[in-house]
């Protein structure tokens, strides 16, 4: 795979209700081995998948949040928050794993336009 | 950009935030989101509103199967499976709003 | 165009399934290509080849096969996914092949478009 | 079983969508067979399962509304619908397949709670 | 009659529909859901005015996995999992909200 | 008290066959019977033999079998469900039995609570 595309990530949904944030960080790792240009966007519950402090002892369930820390391992720095979705859900830049890029609506539209292919989870 | 959605506003808000986020491009409603698009739901405002900005599509098979075809709201286009296709090519990327 | 399809949800349970087949119906007969159609999360389970329908019901993975080999459409299902979900070649459908996560990027990176169906 | 209980059964999703509404009329008839007292409950997005004229040709998938048509010859005649659910879609008990028992949410409320047995779909 | 729900109130209109229909019963927040009854979150508000009403639990082993185990709104009583099987006993029947 | 659990969604995708499990070893550490677990939609993919998670990830089919045969529990999967999803007498992993629907009423009438688990 000699062509680089932007891909995006769009995680919209809260770990562990559903696996699909889970599963992202799969495909978010194989594409950063295969060189692609990746950016991940965290809207609406999807900013829950970086909370600090998830304990999931409780649920019998893999804690998984670890690996976003581990993402810029992989050469994956680009993190995008949407600020309105954090505010909705009573959060700050503060209480989250790893640092992000906060933007604002007109700035995510306006990312998103200018990708390649774009998976949402 | 195409952005497709398949959820009911009256259930999830996928729709309101593809709204709020979309720029100039194109907006398809597919399976359970197409009732966004029909007469007299609760959404239908935020829907007019947002044909300001994005001009929106229904596809028709699902609207048919809903027994929704006759109730679409002015200003809407719907289109059938070829039309969704040509949705996809003529805009340079799509996302789905899951 | 060529044209790679993503579908998240298993068959029946959601329409995902139903309305990424009909749009890749509708790609073909648009004159478009079908390169392939990779089967994530869930997506897996329209793999199994053990699936009866009910008779006056549509028969969601025969149609996907039938598809794979009338018109060249690679089905790719996630072997990380399908093992945890019980999809393994013993009751793999005809026309799917388990593969890796890196031809969900290969869709990505040599398709014109990639479009997503889930939930 | 000789046992009679008040089965109460909630629809609360579109139809197509998801398969949730079909084989919820799977399990309303069997109920009936074994001479339960039945009820159907029309809330939310519910209420648009029992919305007249859906053709089905298009998706490929089987339009199963007829069935809602047939559920008196098995004796399930108490269907009731939520008047802000029906209102909150534009939909009119003239829009329904079949005779419909509208209540407010109070009611609805009241005849949740006499029920033995209660089933989500 | 106890009301389970499993759904964020910021996705989904599953817990406003249950809050606006349950009685004087009690409301048990599992997986996703817990997510309502966390400081700060735009459904606060609802939440709190439907405090009046019914009485809100949330299950701790989800509000701990999801990191907000510390976040808990006043009012709204933890509870594990044997205070789940307490709650299903305690009132004479169940509902799901899904 | 006599409880019966009934699972609307498969393992892994939703956390609801995870909430059921957990509620089901609380009812019975509580001092509860757990009469019947019967699965659902695609709940019948819980009963699959063949999944393998990844060995640092817990196994919800083994765990589903193992609490049927230590505490007497009815797992029973729907016929109907299970042909539409492809879990067949071949597929179907220790402890589960495939019956009709009428399982499923027979557990809102014998049982003193009946909690469902799906999304």
């Amino acid at each position: 795979m000699s062509e680089v595309k932007k891909f995006m990530f769009v995680n919209r949904k809260a770990p562990y209700g559903t696996i699909y944030a889970l599963e992202a960080l799969e495909v978010v790792l194989i594409t950063a081995a295969f060189d692609q240009d990746v950016s991940l966007v965290f809207l609406d519950d999807g900013v829950f998948q970086l909370k600090k402090g998830q304990q999931t002892k409780g649920i019998e369930i893999k804690n998984f949040s670890p690996t976003y820390r581990a993402l810029e391992g992989y050469d994956v720095e680009k993190l995008y928050v949407l600020k309105e979705s954090m505010d909705a859900r009573g959060l700050s830049e503060d209480d989250l794993l790893v640092p992000v890029t906060v933007l604002t609506t007109a700035e995510m539209g306006a990312l998103m336009d200018e990708q390649d292919v774009v998976l949402s989870f | 950009m195409l952005h497709i959605v398949n959820k009911s506003p009256l259930e999830n808000t996928a729709l309101e935030s593809c709204l709020n986020l979309a720029g100039a491009g194109d907006v398809l409603l597919i399976e359970d989101a197409v009732y966004a698009a029909t007469v007299g739901n609760s959404f239908e405002p935020t829907l007019r509103a947002a044909l300001g900005k994005v001009k929106i599509y229904a596809l028709q098979p699902d609207l048919d199967a809903r027994g929704m075809g006759d109730r679409l709201v002015a200003g809407v286009t719907a289109v059938d499976y070829s039309g969704f296709v040509d949705l996809t090519t003529s805009n340079k990327n799509c996302q789905s709003w899951l | 165009m060529k044209f790679g399809i993503v579908v998240n949800e298993g068959p029946y349970q959601h329409q995902s399934s139903d309305s990424a087949y009909l749009f890749a119906k509708a790609a073909i007969a648009r004159g478009h290509e079908v390169w392939r159609v990779f089967f994530y999360h869930d997506g897996v389970n329209n793999a199994s080849a053990l699936t009866e329908p009910p008779q006056d019901d549509r028969h969601i993975v025969n149609r996907w096969s039938k598809l794979a080999e009338e018109h060249k459409v690679d089905l790719v299902v996630c072997v990380a996914a399908a093992l945890r979900r019980g999809i393994k070649e013993e009751n793999l459908a005809k026309g799917f092949r388990i593969s890796g996560l890196g031809q969900l990027v290969e869709a990505g990176t040599k398709t014109d478009r990639l479009i997503t169906f889930g939930d």
